[in-house]
């Protein structure tokens, strides 16, 4: 039980970007809720990889020893850099909102509805 | 080549096909009963709407939102609550999926 | 609390409460059931690939095809930013 | 963005050379080291964003443009799926490693506990990982180029 | 005939390597940029063809074909650690309809985009978008599913906002990009869990491994909610008339395909990463079939009737269409829905015939309907049905190819869609009458739909503003004679497709036991 605080906190952060995305109005707080979301995600990644008494999988110098899993960091590598894209683009998405709407409320940019 | 058996019955386009072109056979030979007296541009061609002035052209065209009124104003509570749910909200959109992801889950683990 | 924000709490919630369970279920941290995939590579990464950073080695070699498709989300987004503040003809 | 004070600027192009010099490190050691393409691309393309930010983005646009940059980008993808097709085309399938296991070019297979000093090891490993750095580089700075940019250019047009 | 072992590889390969270089090329000039794009396009086009015939000649039913091609090495290794790609009839036959989708989208917008700038820009992204679509329907991979996954929707989103200076635009574009991100982000959540529990990520390990434990329950949860939101199911369906309606039509065009890809992942995930347990519930003392089967139902039957009545008073004319693609996609789904409940009996496999062969009717019949959508616009500059009027006189090709995709996506007799909806009638009728009494009731009123916009753009008197309109350029023309021309040949020989391209497709969905022998049978 106690072992599995990594995981919760996991749950939790992929709570708090819900919760940012369902109830808070401003774009950029929508924005940052998906940043939280894919973090609790690319945490839970390196969390599954992890080995007790573990050492970083590089024989470069290594002491020798179990290793933690490597796969889990590539795959958490990959989707950090597809976050930094999905993160770029919605913030220019967001720059032109402002420029059209001059409000970053999110209830009030709904020109598309019915 | 032309047949679907679906199971219980069975499809060929040919036989649609074949309808239709002895529907157009019939809409022809009608046609050929037709007046022949008609002349382009006399009189003859005008609209008579019981003497009242024609209206212009533009005018006369149904637009798309007047079109199934009829339907539309019968429906009407349907369309409110159908209305009321597109609300071109993001966060809203987000808010679906939660609500169908919270049902999936509850009648999936239980 | 208007109506909308009443309904999305209790959805919120039960999202929440099933989350937070399968946190629990989760084998313990640092306790692993099944490694054999990533034993494989610890194990081969310097006969097969040559390096000795195992992460490169999953990167660049073993998936290799998932960092093309990294590096094409980024090109794709660098594309995409570009076209977005592009010049338009009638400014 | 506007140009910073002459503090920050000259902080800056005392640090640059550094930060600069880390990234290519990274880049050049990741198949030995913590770190590859992506991650020394990042940190050379915040060096450049760190510029950016000092001297202003009309005095970084002048420098370099973010056409020059899309291209530099173009070729580091090229480069890329390029190594991929070369394994094809040497080793019989898409990404293989087809340098691996020959003497002359990053072609040694390294033993346990061998040191920083194994570069000359990983096939193509090396290679993908310049080509992905210089993309990675040219990608990220011309992201935060183009935005700095067009959000300056925006509040100058409202004035 | 004998193809290359590499073909799959250079399906996806292709385009991307296409995409690079069309950033370079446009520097030079810009008709060769577009006659490049073509060229890409056509050779893999090409090879798509190539494989297909390939894996529907060598199927059979009881012994459905993969092709399975690994990257990096020549053998697969057990533990399976390198990226494989899984192809079988099913993943062909969306791979067929999306490079049609595209080529036509590519030859259409020679003349449609003509006058916009970034036009280098636009055509990289559509090969990009191309190269994701493709690469979600070959792969048997995961991770490298949610990796393309990403790719198409990243180049959808920047493609929706092409148009930047209109403000609605922007905003679809943004919807989008939200939407899409967070389905992927629960969709990589859930390739998370299962890879915790079995320490793989090739689907055919995976469906080997999986003992339907609780997490696997809330992976499958996870996977088929988020799928099924970029698929576009009703009540989470609201991104997609703003996006539809919003993009330019070619890019609408591809974004059906897009929409597509993800209603392929629904698929894969329900029968082949489940299929141990979904496909053969007799294992079980719950038939867990039933359950999800009945879950999708009714979301299916919503999504008909939502999508029909909400096209019914729309009056701009691509948000119309976009309603109607909303209730096709319900279509799809309650075939699915369908096979899934009826899972063994005849009926069910008849169920999954129909929906697989409805994927590609609607691909088409949509398709061309955006199509003269962006058509009009082009000639009139106008989105509003209530501006329109009296078209027919000036745009006569474009009448006769709205008169086709009209009657042929409210499933009338002699076109294709109508093959397709008969097979889900019927089967939907022997589960329960009243699933197929609601959808042939709204397929008659998607048809009144379509009347009222035949009605209003094209018929009726001259209206004088619309004096100076003339028939679009030959090469949009040809395009949209394209997609008539399959519709027409579908709709005529209903049985050569079905026999030929779907059932082979069904086979391969259905028969999983095969697939985890043929992938891992080597190793």
């Amino acid at each position: 039980m106690i072992y599995n605080i990594p995981f919760i906190a996991v749950v939790c952060l992929i709570l708090i970007g819900l919760y940012a995305l369902v109830f808070k109005r401003n774009l950029i707080k929508m924005v940052i809720g998906i940043t939280l979301i894919e973090s609790g995600v690319n945490l839970f990644l390196i969390t599954l990889g992890y080995r007790k008494g573990s050492i970083a999988p590089i024989y470069t110098s290594s002491p020798g020893g179990i290793m933690a899993l490597p796969i889990p960091q590539a795959l958490t590598l990959t989707s950090i850099v597809i976050g930094v894209a999905v993160l770029a683009l919605m913030l220019s998405l967001v720059i032109h909102i402002y420029r059209h709407y001059g409000t970053l409320d999110v209830r009030k940019v709904r020109r598309l509805k019915e | 080549m032309f047949t679907i058996e679906t199971g219980s019955g069975f499809w060929t386009p040919l036989v649609w096909v074949i309808a239709i072109v002895v529907a157009f056979l019939v809409m022809y030979i009608l046609r050929m009963f037709g007046n022949k007296t008609y002349k382009k541009d006399t009189e003859q061609v005008k609209s008579f709407l019981s003497g009242n002035p024609e209206y212009p052209k533009e005018k006369m065209h149904i637009k798309a939102s007047n079109l199934y009124w009829g339907f539309t104003k019968s429906m009407e509570g349907f369309y409110k609550l159908l209305c009321k749910m597109h609300t071109g909200n993001a966060s809203d959109y987000v808010l679906w999926f939660v609500i169908i992801l919270a049902i999936f889950l509850l009648i999936e683990v239980m | 609390m208007s109506k909308r924000n009443l309904v999305a709490a209790v959805f919120f919630s039960i999202v929440a409460v099933i989350f937070i369970f399968s946190a629990l279920l989760m084998h313990p941290f640092g306790v692993l059931d099944e490694s054999d995939m990533d034993d494989y590579v610890i194990e081969n990464t310097q006969e097969e690939t040559g390096a000795n950073n195992g992460v490169t080695s999953v990167v660049f070699d073993y998936r290799g095809f998932d960092t093309l498709g990294e590096a094409t989300v980024l090109f794709t987004a660098v594309a995409g930013v570009i076209m977005i503040f592009r010049r338009l003809k009638n400014d | 963005m506007t140009e910073m004070s002459k503090i920050v600027r000259t902080i800056t192009a005392i640090a640059f050379p550094f930060s600069m010099i880390y990234g290519l490190y990274v880049i050049a050691h990741g198949h030995l080291t913590p770190g590859g393409g992506f991650q020394g691309g990042a940190v050379v393309a915040s060096a450049c964003a760190m510029v950016l930010v000092a001297f202003g983005s009309k005095w970084t646009l002048d420098k370099i443009k973010e056409k020059r940059l899309s291209v530099f980008e173009s070729i580091g993808a090229i480069a890329f799926i390029g190594l991929a097709f070369f394994g094809l085309i040497f080793g019989a399938v898409f990404f293989n490693n087809f340098l691996v296991g020959n003497d002359y070019l990053f072609g040694i297979i390294p033993v346990v506990g061998s040191g920083l000093a194994d570069i000359n090891t990983a096939g193509v490993i090396p290679l993908m990982n310049f080509a992905v750095g210089l993309k990675v580089i040219a990608g990220l700075f011309a992201i935060v180029l183009v935005m700095a940019y067009a959000t300056t250019n925006y509040k100058e047009g409202k004035k | 005939m004998n193809i290359p072992a590499y073909t799959p590889a250079l399906i996806v390969a292709v385009p991307l390597l296409g995409a690079f270089l069309t950033l370079l090329i446009s520097r030079i000039n810009d008709k060769l940029r577009n006659i490049f794009v073509i060229l890409v396009l056509g050779l893999n086009s090409l090879l798509v063809g190539l494989l297909a015939f390939n894996i529907f000649t060598k199927s059979t039913p009881d012994s459905p074909f993969i092709y399975t091609y690994i990257f990096g090495a020549k053998d697969v290794t057990l533990p399976v650690v390198r990226i494989l790609f899984e192809v079988d009839a099913m993943s062909i036959f969306m791979a067929i309809i999306a490079s049609i989708l595209v080529f036509v989208a590519v030859i259409y917008s020679w003349s449609f985009m003509k006058e916009n700038t970034g036009l280098d820009k636009y055509y990289t992204l559509l090969l990009l978008l191309t190269a994701g679509m493709l690469g979600m329907m070959l792969t048997g991979d995961m991770f490298n599913f949610f990796v393309f996954l990403e790719i198409t929707s990243i180049a959808s989103c920047a493609l929706i906002a092409f148009w930047t200076n209109k403000a609605e635009s922007v905003e679809a574009a943004f919807k989008y990009i939200v939407i899409s991100a967070i389905g992927a982000l629960f969709v990589l959540f859930a390739i998370a869990l299962l890879y915790g529990q079995y320490d793989a990520l090739n689907i055919a390990v995976l469906s080997n491994a999986i003992q339907y434990t609780f997490l696997d329950k809330i992976a499958l949860v996870l996977l088929i909610v988020a799928l099924a939101m970029k698929a576009g199911i009703v009540p989470m369906h609201m991104w997609l008339p703003d996006s539809y309606g919003r993009a330019p039509s070619t890019v609408t065009l591809a974004l059906v395909g897009a929409t597509l890809a993800s209603l392929y992942g629904v698929l894969r995930v329900i029968f082949t990463l489940y299929g141990n347990i979904l496909l053969e519930p007799a294992k079980f003392d719950i038939p867990v079939n039933m359950f999800i089967g009945w879950l999708i139902i009714p979301l299916a039957v919503i999504s008909i009737i939502v999508g029909v009545i909400m096209a019914l008073r729309q009056t701009d004319f691509k948000r119309l269409i976009a309603f109607a693609a909303v209730a096709e996609i319900g279509y799809m789904f309650l075939a699915i829905g369908t096979g899934l409940a009826a899972m063994g009996t005849a009926y069910g496999r008849t169920a999954l015939e129909g929906g697989i062969f409805h994927i590609i009717n609607d691909a088409l019949d949509v398709g061309l309907l955006f199509l003269v959508a962006g058509a009009i616009y082009y000639a009139t500059k106008e989105w509003s049905l209530d501006e329109m009027g009296g078209l027919a006189r000036n745009m006569k090709y474009t009448t006769i190819f709205f008169i086709i995709g009209l009657l042929a996506v409210a499933g009338m007799p002699p076109f294709n869609g109508f093959a397709s909806k008969l097979l889900i009638y019927e089967s939907t009728y022997q589960l329960n009458p009243i699933l197929a009494i609601v959808a042939i009731l709204c397929s008659i009123l998607l048809l009144a739909t379509f009347v009222k916009v035949f009605h209003s753009a094209f018929m009726g008197p001259k209206l004088p503003k619309f004096k100076d309109v003339k028939e679009v350029p030959k090469s949009m023309l040809f395009a949209m004679g394209i997609l008539v021309c399959i519709i027409i040949f579908f709709g005529l020989f209903p049985n050569l497709v079905l026999e030929n391209i779907v059932r082979p497709a069904a086979d391969a969905l259905l028969s999983n036991a095969q697939y985890l022998s043929m992938v891992l049978g080597g190793a």
